[in-house]
């Protein structure tokens, strides 16, 4: 079942974010993409830790700000039971702070959620091929 | 004398709680502004730039789409920094210390002084009360530092001593004129403000003249574990 | 005993401090929110309208910027709501008279409770302050009837006697519970914020059993004149 992302064509992606109107924002975003595959779709950090065990996907967008259990807890939660699993952290504010706290993590990226579409797209190829992904203000930050 | 004594806790108490009040506005109200507004507001960002994409660049209908999508990158961009003012998420996504360092970042940004921050996580060893608490004083301390100290920079500690909680923050400016803390009725508030706010939590606070000869400011407060 | 008096004298002045600064920050964000933020909105609101007419409809066009002043949309009215809770700006733009009449209509439509709204204008007669808490008093008044009474109506009367503003407050519910009102250590902090703000400029407030049974609650307070 995991050969989709073997081949080197398709991302499988899952998205996680309480905002049902951003998931959905993200996804005609990435509508258009044929590299870029939605398998999945959560709306707190359990779920996020849930999805990635049963869908094992190539690569979570992860919202911080959410109930229950915030992207961060999830986060960490993923990257000890599925450390090949990608992630790329997606976040109104770009604090450096959160930036370092996610590469701490052993997160793999942290885009800000205005940024353009080419840019979010950007983000998840580059992470999805091995890169850290940090965006322009972010990475200046540091 | 034991009706004075009961005066002063009905002051602390009341005044404790409205500083709680208060802070209880912040945080939603921050929140409100993070998890509703700012949501809406980038949503409707991805929706324009879609129809920007399918205009394929007629000018007569892509400007005044690109001058929406302008005003609505400014409002997202205000509306960060006001839910930001008011309570930092940094606070409530990862505690004190990453708390009081991004602090020290923006501060130094700002104003130009340098500040050099050494802050051991706190986790569970205070209620999230007193860290609301420690990082008001922080700010209301480097506030003052840039308002009325022309120092040049900013040392700030936090960091656990046995059963207590040390926060040390020293100024290298002209350090705080005679009698200024212990002034009853001067027109400040906030000095007065951060002694509150640590008797409440049963902690002590104490102004002096630091190495540099500005002022240094010693707050200790006792370890509780963390409220649930 | 002169002692007890000071340490009063110092609860009050810190408390009226609080409140006040409190107020100020609700005004500023509330104004940020109004002036900077929903100004934008609307501005982007335009831009999305004009693009629709030049669309003609084309579905493909038409439909993402539909979904996004939908969004904006929403955007707009809950900026609107959270900066009117935090201040409503009717107090400043139209006065007290106009903002208590504005406050009886919304929570009359919210909670289902029939409110009646008699209110003489007191233009120059109190201080900005003096009327914000008038305003707060009425608001938790409210609250409270909304939570406690059970009741189906709501009185408010505000007028001028002699040189005094009068403000009576009656519902028809089941009225407060013995003591409630003078319980000194009751979880509630409405009340007592109630007698803090009258207090503080020097007014007087009484609870008692209205005509109809429920709760009554008479505030006096001195006219001062316009604060510049
Ligand atoms: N870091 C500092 N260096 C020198 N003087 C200081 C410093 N911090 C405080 N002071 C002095 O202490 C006084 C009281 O400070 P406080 O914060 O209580 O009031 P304020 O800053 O003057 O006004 P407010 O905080 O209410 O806006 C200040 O007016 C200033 O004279
Ligand atoms: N209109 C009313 N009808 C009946 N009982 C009331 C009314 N207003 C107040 N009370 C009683 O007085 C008590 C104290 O009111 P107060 O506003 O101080 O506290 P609260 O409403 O319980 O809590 P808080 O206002 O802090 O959220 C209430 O708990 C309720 O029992
Ligand atoms: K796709
Ligand atoms: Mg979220
Ligand atoms: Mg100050
Ligand atoms: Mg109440």
């Amino acid at each position: 079942m995991r050969s989709a992302r073997s081949d080197g064509t398709r991302i499988r992606l899952v998205i996680v974010d309480d905002h049902d109107l951003l998931r959905e924002g993200i996804r005609s975003r990435l509508a258009g993409e044929d590299s870029v595959d939605i398998v999945g779709e959560g709306s707190n950090g359990r779920q996020a830790v849930e999805l990635c065990r049963s869908l094992e996907p190539d690569l979570v967008l992860l919202d911080i700000s959410m109930p229950e259990m915030n992207g961060l807890e999830a986060a960490q939660k993923i990257k000890h039971t599925h450390p090949e699993t990608k992630i790329l952290f997606l976040s109104i504010y770009d604090n450096e702070e959160y930036v370092q706290e996610a590469l701490r993590i052993g997160a793999n990226g942290f885009v800000l959620k205005d940024v353009s579409k080419d840019e979010m797209i950007n983000a998840i190829r580059s992470v999805a091929q091995g890169a850290t992904y940090l965006g322009p203000q972010a990475a200046a930050s540091l | 004398l034991s009706e004075q004594r009961f005066a002063d806790a009905r002051l602390k108490e009341l005044s404790a709680r409205q500083v709680n009040f208060q802070e209880e506005e912040r945080k939603r109200v921050s929140r409100e502004l993070h998890d509703s507004i700012s949501q809406l507001l980038v949503s409707a960002r991805y929706g324009l730039e879609n129809a920007l994409n399918v205009s394929r660049k007629e000018d007569d209908i892509s400007e005044p789409i690109e001058k929406s999508m302008n005003a609505l990158d400014n409002a997202i961009s205000e509306v960060r920094r006001i839910s930001m003012a008011l309570r930092p998420s940094v606070l409530d996504d990862m505690g004190l210390s990453a708390a009081v360092k991004s602090l020290g970042n923006d501060f130094s940004r700002q104003s130009g002084i340098a500040v050099e921050v050494e802050a051991e996580q706190t986790k569970d060893l205070l209620s999230d009360e007193a860290k609301t608490a420690l990082y008001r004083v922080i700010q209301e301390a480097l506030t003052n530092v840039a308002r009325h100290s022309h120092a040049g920079n900013v040392k700030i500690r936090l960091c656990r001593r046995g059963s207590k909680i040390k926060l040390h923050l020293e100024d290298d400016g002209v350090g705080m004129p005679r009698g200024a803390a212990k002034r009853k009725r001067g027109d400040g508030l906030g000095i007065r403000n951060m002694q509150e706010r640590i008797d409440t939590f049963g902690g002590s606070i104490r102004f002096s003249k630091g190495r540099a000869g500005g002022l240094a400011i010693a707050v200790t407060l006792p370890i509780v574990g963390k409220k649930k």
